[in-house]
């Protein structure tokens, strides 16, 4: 039997949590109450409200969650404006888990792990943040530099301060671009930052956030000394199938639903300036 | 939907009437206020100015299964917006004509000037296009079969 | 996604007999976006208002629909209670389930299965409306009165008191209108010129009003508040502002063979001429087609005998273009033409006259100083017939199906005013019915049948025909049951009246409504007698409808009112529903801005960010919100449906079209 | 192999109608497309190129996935999938054919699209060989042998006989629900038939097209070529190239209102289209030069580096034929493949 | 014509040297002679694939949105029928008139390569035009045809011959004018009953494959974003899922080039499955005539189009269909 791999499930709000003034993160089961389906972190999936579109989403929740999966959404778009409306109850449908997740049983066993985000970034590295928390004892030290526009605009705050910083051998720097009251971290944006925190070259770093950042950021991270076969980052491109039939996603010969969207940035480099 | 065919029920066109507020929304009303009475397949969709009724409306409705599409303004030289019935008339004179070409039954389309003061025209006319739509059946050549099938 | 909350009123009995509104109320629950749905009595009054004000808050509501009466009826009502609520007022949309549905139908099952299509359509709209905010404009402080009669002389001077500018634009050479014809007024017989020139002359010496006669109105742009008028300033011949009024021009006229259109052509007039004594402005007019001069090129002693050299036979029409902030209309009326009433023998006999024929007769400054006489032979008559209702409450298409409602009263003074005069005159009169409603109107009928001995006939008059000189009515006495005939000296029509004619031109130059018998429409019959459904623009006198004096001032003083109202306010809160262009889409092409007919559509250069740093230039797009009126023309234009209607989307429309196909 | 008399054709049309359903090019209002066959249709199997490749049999235009009934907040998903009936697929030419090896690829590769395997799995194709190829056509620079097409039957028509020829089980089971039509033999007319159009297939004058630069080691230099700009001046940006070809496999899904719910479908869709790759924060590729060469570097490198070398692009001179502005991949392959001889 | 084309390189050379002009728009060989392409050309180096043949039926003004953003001025090179498409996108400020060099060139009617090939040609390796025949050679052999048989179909029912806007003008030869009544196929279809009608439309219709080459192509298809591609309009899609979509793409189409649309006959002359398209524009063009007097758009560069202005005293909607008597 193969698997329908385009035919969605039924999922139901359970929980909305409004992180800043433009993300809510979003609790989704199957109507029987379970989680959909398996995934690994960097994973997406793609979430659906019924005549209105269909839009992918990385599953933000680690796959070390048995009960339930969480998708962090920025409103941006038509489909994503009404999923914000929506309150628990709520209806939406759900197909994945699709792309290749973060290689958290491969190469990054074992390794010090860098992550650094920016805004919404944070989103698909939470999964691979929290996956390494819960098996922690696979990995070394785990840094993670995290910034935003300003402190609203944090997404998982309380994880990060309740959680995160209270972490054996584990580091959390967080930014944001402009001064605010109230705010006693750091100030600056995320590429500058990283350059002063003089980091290990040797880690591991994955890198998720806005293309400028990320152009900067590794731009840094190679002066300070990193490699890119061990710097990852994920793509976002305009995504259908979820099955890398469509086309939508083809950048060179990858299509970033199937193949991605997890690449290393050395992968990027082969692949034509286009994503 | 019915089916006309089998005759298990009589056939009740649905039937699409764009008003405009000023004269024709008023002369509805008035037609209510005088209790005239026109059959109650006849929905009434309020827009300012006839020349609001862009023509992607009336195929949305033939789309979604209407038989009659009809559109109500002022008389000519009455606009509420001095000018917009003229535009009006030029307009659906040219898609009507169109639609017929395309084979679209003529007397599916209709536009009538109901002035505030005209219930009864109001009245006769809504009246007078159900019975013509009725006896013409069920749209069939311009709509969407997926709509109708959903039921 | 909206929290939608649905009232749905019981109006009485008028929704509920015929629509189960506990049905719809339920039905509707189910409704995506639905939160509340409640049903009540009267949804309008106090108490329903505030059930709508608690179930907002209460529910978190962000939109609301009632089904109730018609939007034209109580939207404003419901936007309002929303407002107060802390809705903005456009999240609020009405099913009209009363007038389109209840009051239509009988089947309970039908009508009710109609009302939920009808709410469904409403809340698929209401899902898509967005909150608006009304703009502001400035508002012009200066009103135009069209007409100066007695309605448009009321109003500026109601308005001009209150301290704001009018201009009175009236087409003959002098204001005072058709009240300056009449002979005495009733019920208090108190003589028309004595209470109308003192007003004349106040118009004329009130700092605040410009008097502009003998002209007419051309175009009118612009909306509430700020109206942008042409005026045709008709060519006089004689300089306004040099002309003394000491009508020797008059006298020394070669040509006195004009019909004197005051005295309603009964004498003559010379072709330069002063309307009448008390005209205002006091100035001659050449009448062009008459003067000699202006005929052949010869003549000229009007000129020659001028002493202020005011006569200027090249004058041309001019245009002025004024400002105004509000519009008054009191274009007045006329008698209608007797061309389709041959059995009155009003065409073939002199003596067969209308009844603002027989004013002209009985006034002293009139063609016969007063005397009554008949104007074929200047004869006393001594037996005069009275016709009612010539060509009112015609339902035979010949004359007007409306009641005059003047002739009546009229009809009486002129019988009783007859009989005090010329006591030996024997006077009767034709009457369907005797309508008199009105302060001491009755009163005033009884006394000219009961104390004047006026003949009152309960009758029609089938034919006026003349034997020697004598008119014989024929006619039915239906009291008696019997066919009489009259042998009369003198016949007075009652003639019916209608709207003054230049009243259609007027009408569509303000996009004012008229009705099937060229009366304006006003916006609502009870409660807004006095607007037009045209913002800013004020209905006064007989082209509303057939009334009196005292009718006619009060509704002018009501329209002054409202003026003063409208032009005390510096700004004015101007339409919300407004177009509205995406200027990512729009292209530039123009063709929205050639069907605007309110010039609300310019077009700018901006300049647009690309990607990758880039930048271009575009033309695109600007609406004035001040001055679009939200008809919607422009969106149909627009091929790319870059044009869109605040309130009136084009996905609401097709939304609400979805909605009603759905049954 | 067997012959049939061409005058007997639609016995044989009529007699696989029977069982299967029949999909063969047909003449409708001037246009030769595939159809479903039937009594007093028009068919032209003469006709070298349909308008619309045979690919809308199993990926067709437009497709019904799955319908969502909306009730309050509760949503049911449906699937809409009818039982796919077993049919054949009649007339393919050598090119259409590999276009569908060139499509299996994509689509039944793991993750497998389920709603293709289900047409696939449903049809026979009977493949025909070309016998008279025009200026338009290149199939033989893919290695195509127009002659002898695969398919689970192949046939060959002349003025007198369509030649039979089963290939492989599917076609085989085929070949006996018509075999009573059939006579034997054809072996001779064929061959004689294979050589005459092998000559004027080395004679075509884009036979000699040179496709050696398309390898993906050159992918980035090509991408950067700064050629594209003046091949895709004249670029409408329609559809026509992609709905045409027998490749080209991009589709949209979108969502339907009906009545009581929502249809989900899922249509053709084009690279060549400006809101292709738009998404709510932007387009990754926002000029027209960046989708025709997107369009023309997956079928000359993308495809064949991640298919072993398989172009994916066939020869069949359809956008060659059809192109509104006469662009097309050969203008393409001649510009950019020139390149190293400079 | 290889006077004309001649001509047509001496004149674009010499914009281009003097500088007077910083691109030609014009056409570009292909690989036969019967497939050449729309072009701009930048220096006088690439006019050495300039060619002006019979088969430059492609109206190039559409590309003058696009082009004439770049710095400088545009020449182009236009028949007499896309002048008229000219016009009109000056007219709707989609084209700057200050910017653009317009030299008329001569045209004696356009070749259609797949009505050669439907006269049973096939392996066309060329073709070549002399006065009213047309040799065509193929590898099967050479084959003369009348040209009038294998003109494009909007060349059949050509508009006349007169440029309505140009600078300067290359005309060697003289333009005969076809006599063809331009509405004679509206009318037949007119004749019809409404069920032959539908019947027509239907099957013709049915063809198409929503590739949007005829709005791509359509001078007055010029919107940014077409209501088609934009998914809040409402009627957005991108293939034909239902038959009712045929027909809405098709009747939207009309009627937002109505009063525009200059009967350039670009859409026929691009469809792949060759639906009549410009008989559902020609049909407005012929009520607009026929209704409100009549009206070629493009004519000038100024003025409304008949859907935006009006007459008090217009026809009535009512009034249609009087006097039809079906």
């Amino acid at each position: 039997m193969i698997e329908e791999n385009l035919i969605p499930k039924v999922g139901v709000i359970t929980n909305v949590r409004k992180d800043t003034p433009d993300v809510k993160t979003f609790r989704v089961v199957g109507t029987d109450g379970k989680k959909l389906f398996k995934h690994m972190p960097g994973q997406c999936a793609m979430v659906s409200v019924p005549g209105v579109g269909e839009c992918m989403f990385s599953i933000t929740s680690s796959p070390t969650n048995e009960e339930y999966m969480e998708f962090s959404i920025k409103k941006c778009g038509c489909v994503t404006e009404v999923i914000h409306s929506m309150e628990e109850g709520s209806q939406v449908t759900v197909r994945g888990p699709y792309g290749r997740n973060f290689p958290v049983e491969e190469d990054f066993k074992g390794k010090d792990l860098l992550f650094i985000a920016g805004g919404i970034g944070l989103a698909p590295l939470r999964s691979v943040i929290n996956y390494v928390r819960h098996y922690r004892n696979n990995y070394g030290k785990v840094v993670v530099v995290y910034g935003a526009r300003s402190a609203d605009d944090l997404v998982d705050f309380e994880e990060i301060k309740t959680e995160w910083k209270n972490e054996p051998n584990f580091e959390v720097y967080l930014t944001i671009d402009r001064p605010q009251e109230g705010w006693n971290d750091h100030v600056g944006f995320v590429p500058s930052y990283v350059k002063e925190l003089g980091l290990d070259p040797n880690m591991t770093a994955v890198l998720c956030g806005p293309p400028i950042m990320i152009k900067f950021t590794l731009a840094g991270l190679l002066e300070l000394g990193f490699d890119k076969s061990r710097v990852y980052t994920t793509l976002e491109l305009r995504m259908k199938c979820g099955i890398g039939k469509c086309g939508r996603c083809n950048v060179g010969d990858k299509f970033v639903c199937k193949d991605g969207p997890v690449f290393r940035m050395d992968q990027l480099d082969e692949l034509p300036d286009e994503y | 939907m019915q089916d006309v065919t089998t005759g298990n029920k009589e056939f009740k066109p649905n039937i699409v009437a764009f008003c405009c507020n000023w004269c024709s929304y008023a002369g509805a009303d008035l037609a209510g206020s005088s209790r005239l009475t026109y059959p109650a397949n006849v929905k009434i969709i309020r827009v300012p100015c006839s020349c609001r009724v862009n023509p992607m409306f009336v195929l949305k409705a033939f789309q979604q299964g209407a038989d009659g599409v009809i559109l109500c303004g002022c008389h000519p030289g009455d606009c509420h917006y001095v000018t917009g019935n003229y535009y009006t008339r030029r307009r659906m004179a040219l898609l009507f004509s169109f639609l017929n070409y395309m084979g679209i039954e003529k007397e599916r389309t209709r536009v009538e000037w109901v002035s505030a003061a005209e219930g009864a025209k109001f009245s006769a006319v809504m009246n007078d296009f159900v019975k013509t739509v009725t006896e013409l059946g069920e749209n069939k050549r311009l709509t969407d079969l997926r709509v109708k099938e959903g039921k | 996604m909206q929290r939608i909350g649905v009232f749905i009123c019981w109006c009485g009995s008028n929704i509920a007999a015929t629509v189960d509104v506990k049905k719809v109320a339920e039905t509707i629950k189910a409704e995506p976006g639905v939160v509340y749905s409640e049903n009540y009595q009267y949804m309008c009054s106090e108490n329903g208002q505030q059930l709508i004000k608690n179930a907002i808050k209460e529910h978190n509501l962000t939109a609301i629909v009632v089904g109730a009466c018609s939007p034209r009826m109580h939207e404003a009502t419901f936007r309002k209670a929303a407002e107060a609520a802390g809705l903005n007022p456009y999240m609020v949309e009405i099913a009209n389930i009363r007038e389109h549905c209840s009051w239509i139908h009988k089947d309970m099952d039908e009508a009710t299965e109609k009302a939920v299509v009808l709410v469904r359509t409403a809340i698929a709209k209401v899902k898509l409306n967005a909150p608006l905010m009304s703009g502001e404009s400035p508002v012009v402080k200066r009103a135009l009165v069209i007409g100066g009669g007695i309605a448009g002389i009321q109003a500026a001077l109601d308005i001009a008191d209150a301290g704001f500018e009018v201009d009175i634009v009236e087409k003959n050479a002098t204001i005072g209108g058709r009240m300056a014809q009449l002979d005495k007024t009733f019920p208090t017989l108190d003589c028309s010129a004595c209470i109308l020139t003192p007003k004349m002359v106040d118009c004329a010496q009130h700092e605040k009003i410009d008097i502009l006669s003998y002209s007419e109105v051309e175009e009118v742009k612009g909306f509430v508040g700020n109206f942008n008028v042409k005026i045709r300033r008709k060519a006089r011949y004689v300089d306004e502002t040099k002309c003394t009024g000491c009508k020797i021009c008059m006298e020394k006229c070669p040509s006195k063979k004009g019909l004197n259109d005051f005295n309603m052509g009964l004498n003559t007039r010379p072709a330069i001429y002063i309307p009448f004594a008390q005209a205002i402005p006091n100035v001659a007019v050449i009448d062009p087609e008459q003067c000699i001069k202006m005929k052949t090129g010869k003549c000229g002693i009007c000129q020659k005998f001028c002493g202020v050299g005011a006569i200027d036979y090249t004058q041309k029409d001019e245009f002025i273009d004024r400002q105004y902030g509000a519009i008054v209309v009191a274009t007045g009326f006329k008698p209608i033409a007797l061309d389709n009433f041959n059995e009155y023998g009003y065409a073939d006999n002199k003596d067969v006259i209308t009844s603002l024929e027989l004013e002209r007769l009985m006034n002293a400054a009139g063609p016969s100083d007063g005397v009554l006489v008949r104007p074929s032979d200047g004869k006393h008559p001594k037996v005069i017939t009275f016709i009612q209702c010539v060509g009112s409450r015609d339902t035979s298409g010949c004359g007007k199906p409306y009641c005059s409602k003047i002739c009546c009263m009229y009809t009486a003074k002129h019988a009783m005013l007859i009989r005090e005069k010329y006591p030996d005159t024997e006077v009767h009169v034709f009457y369907i019915d005797v309508r008199t409603p009105g302060k001491n109107y009755d009163e005033f009928y009884r006394r000219a049948a009961e104390q004047y001995g006026v003949d009152y006939i309960k009758g029609m008059v089938g034919k006026v025909y003349n034997v020697n000189g004598k008119l014989m009515v024929q006619g039915s006495n239906l009291i008696d049951n019997e066919q009489i005939t009259i042998e009369s000296d003198l016949v007075v029509l009652a003639t019916a009246i209608e709207p003054e004619p230049s009243v259609r031109k007027i009408a569509t130059l303000l996009t004012a409504s008229i009705d099937t018998n060229n009366f304006l429409t006003e916006s609502h019959a009870k409660l807004r007698p006095v607007e037009s459904p045209t913002a800013g623009v004020y209905l006064a006198g007989v082209c509303q409808g057939p009334k009196d004096i005292p009718e006619t001032v009060s509704q002018a003083s009501a329209c002054a009112a409202k003026v003063i109202g409208l032009l005390v306010k510096d700004k004015l809160k101007t339409n919300a529903c407004v177009a509205t262009p995406d200027e990512m889409m729009c292209n530039g092409c123009s063709q929205c801005a050639n069907v605007c007919a309110y010039g609300a559509i310019t077009y700018v250069e901006k300049e647009f960010r690309l990607g990758g740093g880039k930048t271009e230039v575009r033309r695109v797009v600007s609406v004035n919100p001040a001055v679009c009126q939200g008809c919607g023309a422009c969106t149909v234009t627009c091929p790319s449906g870059a044009m869109d209607l605040k309130g009136f989307s084009s996905k609401q429309i097709m939304s609400e079209v979805e909605a009603i196909c759905k049954m | 192999m067997f012959k049939i008399r061409k005058e007997n054709l639609n016995d044989l049309y009529a007699k696989i109608s029977e069982s299967m359903g029949l999909y063969i090019p047909i003449k409708k209002a001037g246009e030769v497309n595939y159809h479903v066959w039937g009594e007093g249709k028009e068919v032209s199997l003469e006709t070298l190129k349909t308008v619309r490749s045979p690919k809308d049999a199993f990926f067709p235009q437009t497709e019904n996935m799955m319908k969502f009934k909306t009730e309050g907040k509760n949503i049911d998903i449906i699937d809409v999938r009818d039982e796919k009936r077993p049919f054949v697929l009649f007339g393919v030419k050598a090119c259409d054919y590999k276009a569908i090896e060139v499509l299996d690829k994509v689509f039944l590769m793991d993750p497998v699209d389920t709603y293709y395997k289900a047409r696939r799995d449903a049809i026979t194709i009977v493949t025909l060989a070309c016998s008279k190829p025009e200026e338009s056509c290149f199939c033989s620079v893919f290695g195509i042998d127009a002659t002898a097409p695969c398919g689970d039957v192949t046939a060959w028509l002349d003025e007198n006989y369509l030649y039979w020829q089963a290939n492989t089980q599917k076609g085989e089971e085929l070949t006996g629900k018509v075999s009573a039509l059939f006579e034997k033999g054809g072996e001779e007319e064929v061959k004689s038939q294979q050589e005459q159009t092998k000559t004027i297939l080395a004679k075509l004058p884009f036979a000699t097209l040179d496709l050696s630069r398309f390898k993906p080691e050159n992918l980035n230099e090509l991408f950067n070529a700064p050629e594209w700009e003046s091949l895709s001046e004249a670029c409408l940006g329609c559809g026509t190239c992609t709905f045409v070809c027998p490749t080209c496999q991009c589709f949209d899904i979108r969502d339907f209102k009906t009545r009581d719910g929502v249809l989900r479908y899922r249509c053709w869709d084009s690279c060549m289209y400006s809101d292709f790759t738009l998404m709510a924060h932007g387009n990754s590729r926002t000029t027209q030069m960046q989708r025709y060469r997107q369009r023309f570097m997956h079928k000359l490198v993308y495809y064949p580096s991640q298919n072993d070398g398989l172009y994916s692009c066939v020869g069949c001179g359809r956008c060659v034929n059809k192109c509104p502005q006469r662009l097309n991949i050969v203008k393409v392959i001649n510009t950019l493949g020139g390149k190293k001889n400079d | 014509m290889r006077d004309v084309e001649q001509k047509m390189i001496e004149r674009a050379a010499a914009l281009l040297q003097n500088g007077e002009v910083a691109r030609v728009v014009g056409w570009k060989k292909g690989e036969f002679y019967f497939d050449p392409a729309p072009a701009v050309f930048e220096t006088v180096d690439e006019l050495k694939d300039f060619v002006y043949n019979g088969f430059c039926g492609a109206n190039l003004s559409k590309y003058l949105i696009k082009v004439s953003k770049n710095e400088g001025k545009t020449a182009i090179f236009m028949k007499p029928c896309d002048s008229y498409s000219f016009n009109q996108l000056v007219k709707e400020h989609r084209v700057d008139r200050e910017k653009i060099y317009v030299i008329a060139v001569e045209c004696q009617g356009k070749l259609d390569i797949e009505k050669i090939k439907a006269n049973g040609v096939t392996a066309v390796t060329n073709v070549e035009e002399n006065g009213d025949k047309v040799t065509v050679s193929s590898l099967y052999g050479e084959t003369v045809l009348d040209k009038a048989d294998v003109m494009l179909g909007k060349c059949l029912t050509c508009k006349g011959k007169t440029h309505q806007a140009k600078d300067e003008d290359i005309i060697l030869h003289e333009m005969p004018a076809p006599a063809n009544n331009r509405f004679d196929e509206v009318a037949k279809l007119e004749a019809m009953t409404e069920d032959e009608r539908f019947a027509f439309w239907k099957e013709q219709l049915q063809k198409c494959i929503r590739c949007n080459a005829c709005r791509n192509v359509c001078p007055a298809c010029s919107c940014l974003k077409c209501v088609f591609d934009n998914p809040s309009s409402g009627v957005a899609a991108k293939a034909n899922d239902d038959r009712f979509e045929e027909q809405l793409f098709h009747v939207i189409r009309a009627f937002h080039v109505s009063g525009r649309c200059t009967d350039c006959g670009e859409c026929s002359r691009v469809c792949p499955q060759n639906i009549p398209l410009h008989l559902l524009n020609r049909k407005f063009i012929k009520d607009i005539d026929g209704f409100y007097g009549e009206y070629q758009a493009g004519e000038t560069a100024e003025g409304k189009t008949p859907l935006t202005s009006y007459k008090e005293e217009d026809l009535e909607v009512s009034d249609v269909f009087k006097g039809e008597g079906k």
